[in-house]
Protein backbone atom coordinates (compact mmCIF):
# COMPACT_ATOMS: atom_id res chain seq x y z
CA UNK A 1 0.00 0.00 0.00
CA UNK A 2 1.74 3.20 -0.82
CA UNK A 3 0.83 5.85 1.01
CA UNK A 4 1.43 9.59 0.01
CA UNK A 5 3.08 12.38 2.56
CA UNK A 6 2.68 16.27 2.85
CA UNK A 7 4.03 19.12 4.98
CA UNK A 8 5.01 17.94 8.58
CA UNK A 9 4.15 14.52 7.44
CA UNK A 10 6.48 14.18 4.99
CA UNK A 11 9.42 14.99 7.98
CA UNK A 12 7.99 13.07 10.44
CA UNK A 13 8.50 9.95 8.20
CA UNK A 14 11.07 11.36 6.47
CA UNK A 15 10.26 10.79 3.36
CA UNK A 16 7.68 11.92 0.85
CA UNK A 17 5.76 8.37 0.26
CA UNK A 18 5.19 5.25 2.47
CA UNK A 19 5.37 1.96 0.33
CA UNK A 20 5.26 -0.60 3.21
CA UNK A 21 2.85 -3.33 4.11
CA UNK A 22 -0.18 -2.05 6.10
CA UNK A 23 -2.66 -4.25 7.39
CA UNK A 24 -5.15 -1.47 7.78
CA UNK A 25 -8.69 -1.96 6.09
CA UNK A 26 -9.97 1.26 6.87
CA UNK A 27 -8.81 4.75 7.98
CA UNK A 28 -9.22 4.77 11.48
CA UNK A 29 -6.62 1.08 11.06
CA UNK A 30 -4.08 3.02 8.96
CA UNK A 31 -4.07 5.37 11.63
CA UNK A 32 -3.27 3.43 14.69
CA UNK A 33 -0.37 1.34 12.43
CA UNK A 34 0.66 5.28 11.18
CA UNK A 35 0.75 6.02 14.78
CA UNK A 36 2.18 2.56 16.26
CA UNK A 37 4.86 2.88 13.68
CA UNK A 38 5.93 6.79 14.21
CA UNK A 39 4.67 7.98 17.17
CA UNK A 40 5.41 11.48 16.32
CA UNK A 41 2.28 11.84 14.24
CA UNK A 42 -0.17 12.12 18.18
CA UNK A 43 1.59 16.01 18.27
CA UNK A 44 -0.29 16.86 15.58
CA UNK A 45 -3.43 18.94 16.73
CA UNK A 46 -5.16 16.84 14.19
CA UNK A 47 -4.54 13.83 11.40
CA UNK A 48 -6.95 13.69 8.36
CA UNK A 49 -6.67 10.51 5.55
CA UNK A 50 -7.63 11.13 1.83
CA UNK A 51 -8.65 8.21 0.27
CA UNK A 52 -8.59 9.15 -3.75
CA UNK A 53 -8.14 12.33 -3.54
CA UNK A 54 -11.41 13.17 -1.34
CA UNK A 55 -11.51 13.56 3.01
CA UNK A 56 -12.08 9.91 4.13
CA UNK A 57 -13.87 9.05 7.20
CA UNK A 58 -12.97 6.54 10.27
CA UNK A 59 -14.84 3.69 8.59
CA UNK A 60 -14.10 4.57 4.87
CA UNK A 61 -12.45 1.20 3.58
CA UNK A 62 -8.84 1.14 2.07
CA UNK A 63 -7.11 -1.20 -0.32
CA UNK A 64 -4.21 -1.35 -2.43
CA UNK A 65 -6.06 0.06 -5.23
CA UNK A 66 -6.85 3.51 -3.80
CA UNK A 67 -4.67 6.76 -3.95
CA UNK A 68 -4.01 7.18 -0.27
CA UNK A 69 -2.85 10.15 1.64
CA UNK A 70 -2.06 11.28 4.97
CA UNK A 71 -3.32 15.17 5.61
CA UNK A 72 -1.65 16.86 8.55
CA UNK A 73 -3.61 20.40 9.40
CA UNK A 74 -3.08 22.57 6.71
CA UNK A 75 -2.06 25.87 6.52
CA UNK A 76 -2.34 27.36 2.47
CA UNK A 77 -3.39 31.30 2.27
CA UNK B 1 -21.21 31.28 -13.12
CA UNK B 2 -17.70 31.41 -14.58
CA UNK B 3 -15.12 30.05 -12.31
CA UNK B 4 -11.14 29.78 -12.79
CA UNK B 5 -9.65 27.82 -10.37
CA UNK B 6 -5.45 27.34 -10.10
CA UNK B 7 -2.42 26.37 -7.73
CA UNK B 8 0.20 28.27 -9.77
CA UNK B 9 3.89 29.02 -9.57
CA UNK B 10 3.16 33.12 -9.61
CA UNK B 11 -0.41 35.06 -8.82
CA UNK B 12 -0.46 38.33 -11.22
CA UNK B 13 -3.22 40.51 -9.43
CA UNK B 14 -2.80 43.04 -12.05
CA UNK B 15 -5.39 41.03 -14.06
CA UNK B 16 -7.93 40.50 -11.28
CA UNK B 17 -10.60 43.12 -13.04
CA UNK B 18 -10.49 41.31 -16.38
CA UNK B 19 -10.51 37.90 -14.38
CA UNK B 20 -14.09 39.18 -12.78
CA UNK B 21 -15.48 41.74 -14.63
CA UNK B 22 -19.11 41.33 -15.70
CA UNK B 23 -21.75 43.56 -17.67
CA UNK B 24 -24.37 42.25 -14.93
CA UNK B 25 -21.76 43.06 -11.83
CA UNK B 26 -21.58 46.50 -10.20
CA UNK B 27 -19.79 44.89 -7.49
CA UNK B 28 -16.37 42.84 -7.23
CA UNK B 29 -14.72 42.13 -3.72
CA UNK B 30 -11.26 40.65 -4.31
CA UNK B 31 -9.12 39.62 -1.15
CA UNK B 32 -4.98 39.26 -1.52
CA UNK B 33 -3.09 37.14 0.89
CA UNK B 34 0.55 38.17 0.93
CA UNK B 35 3.87 37.06 3.06
CA UNK B 36 4.11 39.25 5.90
CA UNK B 37 7.41 40.25 7.51
CA UNK B 38 6.75 39.18 11.20
CA UNK B 39 5.07 36.26 12.79
CA UNK B 40 4.61 36.00 16.75
CA UNK B 41 6.93 37.99 16.58
CA UNK B 42 9.47 36.25 15.11
CA UNK B 43 11.19 38.16 11.38
CA UNK B 44 10.02 35.71 8.56
CA UNK B 45 12.57 35.72 5.65
CA UNK B 46 10.12 33.54 3.33
CA UNK B 47 7.47 30.75 2.82
CA UNK B 48 7.28 27.66 1.10
CA UNK B 49 4.44 26.56 -0.28
CA UNK B 50 3.86 23.01 -0.88
CA UNK B 51 -0.07 21.21 -2.43
CA UNK B 52 -1.41 18.18 -2.48
CA UNK B 53 -2.39 19.58 -6.21
CA UNK B 54 -5.13 17.26 -7.13
CA UNK B 55 -6.80 17.05 -4.98
CA UNK B 56 -6.41 21.05 -3.40
CA UNK B 57 -8.16 21.46 -7.00
CA UNK B 58 -10.99 19.28 -6.31
CA UNK B 59 -11.05 20.89 -2.80
CA UNK B 60 -11.24 24.28 -4.02
CA UNK B 61 -13.43 23.39 -6.61
CA UNK B 62 -16.30 22.40 -4.11
CA UNK B 63 -16.18 25.26 -2.71
CA UNK B 64 -16.71 27.68 -5.63
CA UNK B 65 -19.54 25.85 -5.71
CA UNK B 66 -20.80 26.14 -2.46
CA UNK B 67 -20.40 29.70 -2.99
CA UNK B 68 -22.24 29.76 -6.02
CA UNK B 69 -25.11 28.58 -4.67
CA UNK B 70 -25.26 30.31 -1.62
CA UNK B 71 -24.72 34.04 -3.89
CA UNK B 72 -25.69 35.45 -6.89
CA UNK B 73 -21.86 35.51 -8.12
CA UNK B 74 -20.88 36.25 -12.27
CA UNK B 75 -17.77 35.23 -11.89
CA UNK B 76 -15.30 33.73 -9.28
CA UNK B 77 -11.43 33.02 -9.07
CA UNK B 78 -9.82 31.03 -6.59
CA UNK B 79 -5.79 30.78 -7.06
CA UNK B 80 -2.93 29.66 -4.36
CA UNK B 81 0.75 29.64 -5.21
CA UNK B 82 3.29 27.12 -4.39
CA UNK B 83 6.57 27.51 -4.05
CA UNK B 84 9.18 29.92 -2.49
CA UNK B 85 7.45 33.14 -1.91
CA UNK B 86 9.16 36.30 -0.61
CA UNK B 87 8.12 39.28 1.86
CA UNK B 88 5.29 41.24 -0.02
CA UNK B 89 4.80 38.14 -3.09
CA UNK B 90 0.79 37.49 -3.05
CA UNK B 91 0.39 33.59 -2.05
CA UNK B 92 -3.21 33.59 -2.41
CA UNK B 93 -6.29 35.55 -4.30
CA UNK B 94 -9.85 34.79 -4.25
CA UNK B 95 -12.53 37.26 -5.55
CA UNK B 96 -15.92 37.37 -7.20
CA UNK B 97 -18.31 40.05 -8.79
CA UNK B 98 -21.97 40.06 -8.37
CA UNK B 99 -24.96 42.85 -9.08
CA UNK B 100 -24.93 43.77 -5.52
CA UNK B 101 -21.85 44.56 -3.22
CA UNK B 102 -23.44 42.17 -0.32
CA UNK B 103 -22.93 38.70 -2.12
CA UNK B 104 -19.46 39.78 -3.57
CA UNK B 105 -18.69 40.28 0.12
CA UNK B 106 -20.10 37.81 1.83
CA UNK B 107 -18.56 35.42 -0.88
CA UNK B 108 -14.94 36.47 -0.87
CA UNK B 109 -14.47 35.61 3.00
CA UNK B 110 -16.26 32.82 2.62
CA UNK B 111 -13.81 31.30 -0.41
CA UNK B 112 -10.76 32.74 1.77
CA UNK B 113 -11.81 31.12 5.31
CA UNK B 114 -12.96 27.62 3.79
CA UNK B 115 -9.66 27.79 1.65
CA UNK B 116 -7.95 27.89 4.78
CA UNK B 117 -9.84 25.45 6.57
CA UNK B 118 -10.20 22.58 3.82
CA UNK B 119 -7.47 22.97 0.93
CA UNK B 120 -4.67 20.46 1.17
CA UNK B 121 -1.97 23.01 0.91
CA UNK B 122 0.89 23.54 3.45
CA UNK B 123 3.25 26.65 4.53
CA UNK B 124 6.78 26.15 5.96
CA UNK B 125 8.04 29.09 7.37
CA UNK B 126 11.67 30.62 7.39
CA UNK B 127 12.97 32.42 9.96
CA UNK B 128 16.04 34.96 10.63
CA UNK B 129 18.90 32.24 11.29
CA UNK B 130 18.30 28.85 10.33
CA UNK B 131 14.78 28.03 11.49
CA UNK B 132 12.44 26.21 9.73
CA UNK B 133 9.09 25.26 10.79
CA UNK B 134 5.80 23.66 9.05
CA UNK B 135 2.81 25.67 10.30
CA UNK B 136 0.45 23.83 12.24
CA UNK B 137 -3.08 26.00 12.88
CA UNK B 138 -3.54 26.61 17.12
CA UNK B 139 -6.83 25.24 18.13
CA UNK C 1 -0.89 53.99 7.74
CA UNK C 2 -0.14 55.51 4.18
CA UNK C 3 -3.15 56.31 1.69
CA UNK C 4 -4.41 57.45 -1.66
CA UNK C 5 -7.30 59.51 -2.39
CA UNK C 6 -8.23 60.94 -5.44
CA UNK C 7 -11.32 61.58 -7.41
CA UNK C 8 -10.11 60.97 -11.18
CA UNK C 9 -11.03 60.23 -14.64
CA UNK C 10 -9.96 56.99 -15.07
CA UNK C 11 -9.81 54.28 -12.35
CA UNK C 12 -7.23 51.49 -13.16
CA UNK C 13 -7.65 48.56 -11.08
CA UNK C 14 -4.17 46.90 -12.49
CA UNK C 15 -2.31 48.98 -9.90
CA UNK C 16 -4.08 48.38 -6.56
CA UNK C 17 -1.47 45.54 -5.86
CA UNK C 18 1.26 47.79 -5.56
CA UNK C 19 -0.77 50.58 -4.21
CA UNK C 20 -1.78 48.49 -1.25
CA UNK C 21 1.19 45.76 -0.46
CA UNK C 22 2.85 46.37 2.43
CA UNK C 23 5.88 43.82 4.47
CA UNK C 24 3.41 43.74 7.34
CA UNK C 25 0.01 43.22 5.99
CA UNK C 26 -0.92 39.62 5.18
CA UNK C 27 -4.20 40.56 3.49
CA UNK C 28 -5.50 42.85 1.16
CA UNK C 29 -8.95 43.51 0.51
CA UNK C 30 -10.27 45.50 -2.39
CA UNK C 31 -13.81 46.14 -3.62
CA UNK C 32 -14.16 47.91 -7.29
CA UNK C 33 -17.89 49.07 -8.40
CA UNK C 34 -18.32 49.21 -11.67
CA UNK C 35 -21.19 50.31 -14.13
CA UNK C 36 -23.51 47.18 -15.18
CA UNK C 37 -25.93 46.66 -17.36
CA UNK C 38 -29.67 46.75 -15.59
CA UNK C 39 -30.92 48.82 -13.48
CA UNK C 40 -34.24 48.00 -11.99
CA UNK C 41 -35.28 46.23 -15.04
CA UNK C 42 -34.44 48.96 -17.02
CA UNK C 43 -31.46 48.63 -19.41
CA UNK C 44 -28.32 50.74 -19.07
CA UNK C 45 -26.24 52.32 -21.24
CA UNK C 46 -23.64 54.35 -19.45
CA UNK C 47 -23.45 56.15 -16.11
CA UNK C 48 -22.40 60.08 -15.28
CA UNK C 49 -20.64 61.07 -12.63
CA UNK C 50 -20.45 64.65 -11.05
CA UNK C 51 -18.26 65.45 -8.07
CA UNK C 52 -18.45 68.31 -5.27
CA UNK C 53 -14.47 68.04 -5.45
CA UNK C 54 -12.85 70.03 -2.96
CA UNK C 55 -15.73 68.29 -0.24
CA UNK C 56 -15.80 65.01 -1.71
CA UNK C 57 -12.19 64.56 -0.89
CA UNK C 58 -12.24 65.82 2.40
CA UNK C 59 -15.13 63.38 3.15
CA UNK C 60 -13.31 60.68 1.91
CA UNK C 61 -10.17 61.90 4.10
CA UNK C 62 -12.37 62.17 7.10
CA UNK C 63 -13.76 57.79 6.30
CA UNK C 64 -9.95 57.05 5.81
CA UNK C 65 -9.15 58.53 9.61
CA UNK C 66 -11.95 56.95 10.79
CA UNK C 67 -11.39 53.38 9.30
CA UNK C 68 -7.75 53.49 10.41
CA UNK C 69 -8.68 54.68 13.73
CA UNK C 70 -11.32 51.67 14.01
CA UNK C 71 -9.09 48.90 12.24
CA UNK C 72 -5.34 48.05 12.38
CA UNK C 73 -4.04 49.11 8.33
CA UNK C 74 -0.93 49.70 6.95
CA UNK C 75 -2.25 51.10 3.54
CA UNK C 76 -5.52 52.31 2.46
CA UNK C 77 -7.23 54.03 -1.16
CA UNK C 78 -10.21 55.49 -1.89
CA UNK C 79 -10.99 56.12 -5.97
CA UNK C 80 -14.01 57.95 -7.16
CA UNK C 81 -14.19 58.20 -10.85
CA UNK C 82 -16.13 61.06 -12.97
CA UNK C 83 -17.31 61.80 -16.30
CA UNK C 84 -19.40 59.20 -18.15
CA UNK C 85 -18.65 55.73 -17.74
CA UNK C 86 -19.74 52.70 -20.11
CA UNK C 87 -21.03 49.45 -18.83
CA UNK C 88 -18.23 47.54 -16.81
CA UNK C 89 -16.30 50.38 -16.42
CA UNK C 90 -14.90 50.83 -12.95
CA UNK C 91 -16.40 53.88 -11.33
CA UNK C 92 -15.37 53.26 -7.35
CA UNK C 93 -12.64 51.83 -6.01
CA UNK C 94 -11.19 51.26 -2.06
CA UNK C 95 -9.42 48.71 -0.30
CA UNK C 96 -7.13 48.40 2.76
CA UNK C 97 -3.74 45.98 3.65
CA UNK C 98 -3.66 44.93 7.16
CA UNK C 99 -1.56 41.95 9.19
CA UNK C 100 -4.83 39.88 9.74
CA UNK C 101 -7.47 39.53 7.23
CA UNK C 102 -10.73 40.21 9.66
CA UNK C 103 -8.91 44.47 9.47
CA UNK C 104 -9.18 44.81 5.82
CA UNK C 105 -12.35 42.50 5.39
CA UNK C 106 -14.12 44.72 7.96
CA UNK C 107 -12.24 48.71 7.00
CA UNK C 108 -12.97 47.35 3.52
CA UNK C 109 -17.07 47.41 3.77
CA UNK C 110 -17.13 50.34 6.09
CA UNK C 111 -14.88 52.93 3.01
CA UNK C 112 -17.86 51.38 0.33
CA UNK C 113 -20.54 52.14 2.84
CA UNK C 114 -19.57 55.26 4.44
CA UNK C 115 -18.60 56.61 0.79
CA UNK C 116 -21.62 55.47 -0.67
CA UNK C 117 -23.43 57.43 2.14
CA UNK C 118 -21.60 60.12 2.62
CA UNK C 119 -19.45 61.34 -0.71
CA UNK C 120 -21.02 64.27 -2.30
CA UNK C 121 -20.92 62.29 -5.36
CA UNK C 122 -24.00 62.24 -8.16
CA UNK C 123 -24.62 60.01 -10.46
CA UNK C 124 -27.08 60.20 -13.87
CA UNK C 125 -27.95 56.77 -15.12
CA UNK C 126 -28.98 57.09 -19.26
CA UNK C 127 -31.26 54.39 -20.38
CA UNK C 128 -31.96 52.71 -23.84
CA UNK C 129 -33.88 55.28 -25.57
CA UNK C 130 -33.63 58.61 -24.18
CA UNK C 131 -34.34 58.47 -20.86
CA UNK C 132 -31.89 60.42 -18.14
CA UNK C 133 -32.42 60.54 -14.27
CA UNK C 134 -30.56 61.96 -11.63
CA UNK C 135 -30.26 58.77 -9.06
CA UNK C 136 -31.55 59.70 -5.58
CA UNK C 137 -31.51 56.62 -3.35
CA UNK C 138 -34.72 54.95 -2.24
CA UNK C 139 -35.65 55.03 1.78
CA UNK D 1 -25.33 85.19 -1.59
CA UNK D 2 -23.47 82.69 -4.20
CA UNK D 3 -25.18 78.94 -3.68
CA UNK D 4 -23.28 76.12 -6.12
CA UNK D 5 -26.03 73.38 -7.19
CA UNK D 6 -24.97 69.95 -7.81
CA UNK D 7 -27.12 66.98 -9.24
CA UNK D 8 -30.56 67.41 -9.85
CA UNK D 9 -30.38 70.64 -7.73
CA UNK D 10 -28.82 72.11 -10.64
CA UNK D 11 -31.78 70.43 -12.55
CA UNK D 12 -34.51 72.14 -10.58
CA UNK D 13 -32.69 75.23 -10.43
CA UNK D 14 -32.01 75.21 -13.99
CA UNK D 15 -28.23 76.55 -13.38
CA UNK D 16 -25.04 75.56 -11.64
CA UNK D 17 -25.42 77.99 -9.10
CA UNK D 18 -27.25 80.62 -7.69
CA UNK D 19 -26.34 84.27 -7.89
CA UNK D 20 -29.58 85.59 -6.27
CA UNK D 21 -30.55 87.62 -2.98
CA UNK D 22 -30.97 85.35 0.13
CA UNK D 23 -32.04 86.86 3.59
CA UNK D 24 -31.36 83.50 5.36
CA UNK D 25 -28.83 83.79 7.75
CA UNK D 26 -28.63 80.21 8.52
CA UNK D 27 -28.99 77.09 6.96
CA UNK D 28 -32.87 76.08 8.03
CA UNK D 29 -33.74 79.75 6.45
CA UNK D 30 -31.93 79.20 3.53
CA UNK D 31 -33.77 75.69 2.99
CA UNK D 32 -37.05 77.62 3.17
CA UNK D 33 -36.36 80.21 1.17
CA UNK D 34 -35.26 77.73 -1.72
CA UNK D 35 -38.00 75.54 -1.04
CA UNK D 36 -40.34 78.80 -1.84
CA UNK D 37 -38.37 79.79 -4.90
CA UNK D 38 -38.24 76.15 -5.95
CA UNK D 39 -40.85 73.94 -5.06
CA UNK D 40 -39.65 70.74 -6.29
CA UNK D 41 -37.20 70.45 -4.20
CA UNK D 42 -39.73 69.02 -1.86
CA UNK D 43 -39.75 66.23 -3.82
CA UNK D 44 -36.16 65.30 -2.72
CA UNK D 45 -36.03 62.46 -0.18
CA UNK D 46 -33.49 64.68 1.63
CA UNK D 47 -31.96 67.71 1.15
CA UNK D 48 -28.94 68.81 2.71
CA UNK D 49 -26.42 72.21 2.63
CA UNK D 50 -22.64 72.05 2.87
CA UNK D 51 -21.28 75.44 4.16
CA UNK D 52 -17.34 75.75 3.39
CA UNK D 53 -17.51 72.66 2.14
CA UNK D 54 -18.63 70.59 5.33
CA UNK D 55 -21.91 69.11 5.86
CA UNK D 56 -23.68 71.72 8.33
CA UNK D 57 -26.62 71.89 11.05
CA UNK D 58 -29.73 73.70 10.44
CA UNK D 59 -28.61 76.18 13.21
CA UNK D 60 -25.36 76.75 11.20
CA UNK D 61 -24.89 80.42 9.88
CA UNK D 62 -24.42 81.66 6.55
CA UNK D 63 -23.21 84.66 5.04
CA UNK D 64 -21.68 86.20 1.49
CA UNK D 65 -18.45 84.95 2.89
CA UNK D 66 -18.91 81.28 2.79
CA UNK D 67 -18.94 78.85 0.35
CA UNK D 68 -22.48 77.31 0.05
CA UNK D 69 -23.48 74.12 -1.90
CA UNK D 70 -26.96 72.62 -2.09
CA UNK D 71 -26.61 69.12 -1.56
CA UNK D 72 -28.97 66.69 -2.65
CA UNK D 73 -28.97 62.67 -2.36
CA UNK D 74 -26.01 61.54 -3.07
CA UNK D 75 -25.65 58.60 -5.13
CA UNK D 76 -21.87 58.07 -5.98
CA UNK D 77 -20.43 54.13 -6.29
Amino acid sequence: MKILLFGIAKDIVGNQSLDEAFQAKNVAELKQELIQKYPEFTKLSSLAVAVDEEYANDDTPISAQNEIAIIPPVSGG
Amino acid sequence: MEKKIEIIEHIDPSVIYKDLSHPASGGICVFIGAVRDTTQNQKVNSLFFEAYEAMALKEMEKIAAAASKQWNLHRLIMQHAVGDKKVEEPVVLVGASSAHRDDCFEACRFLIDTLKEKVPIWKKEFFDGTDEVWVTPHP
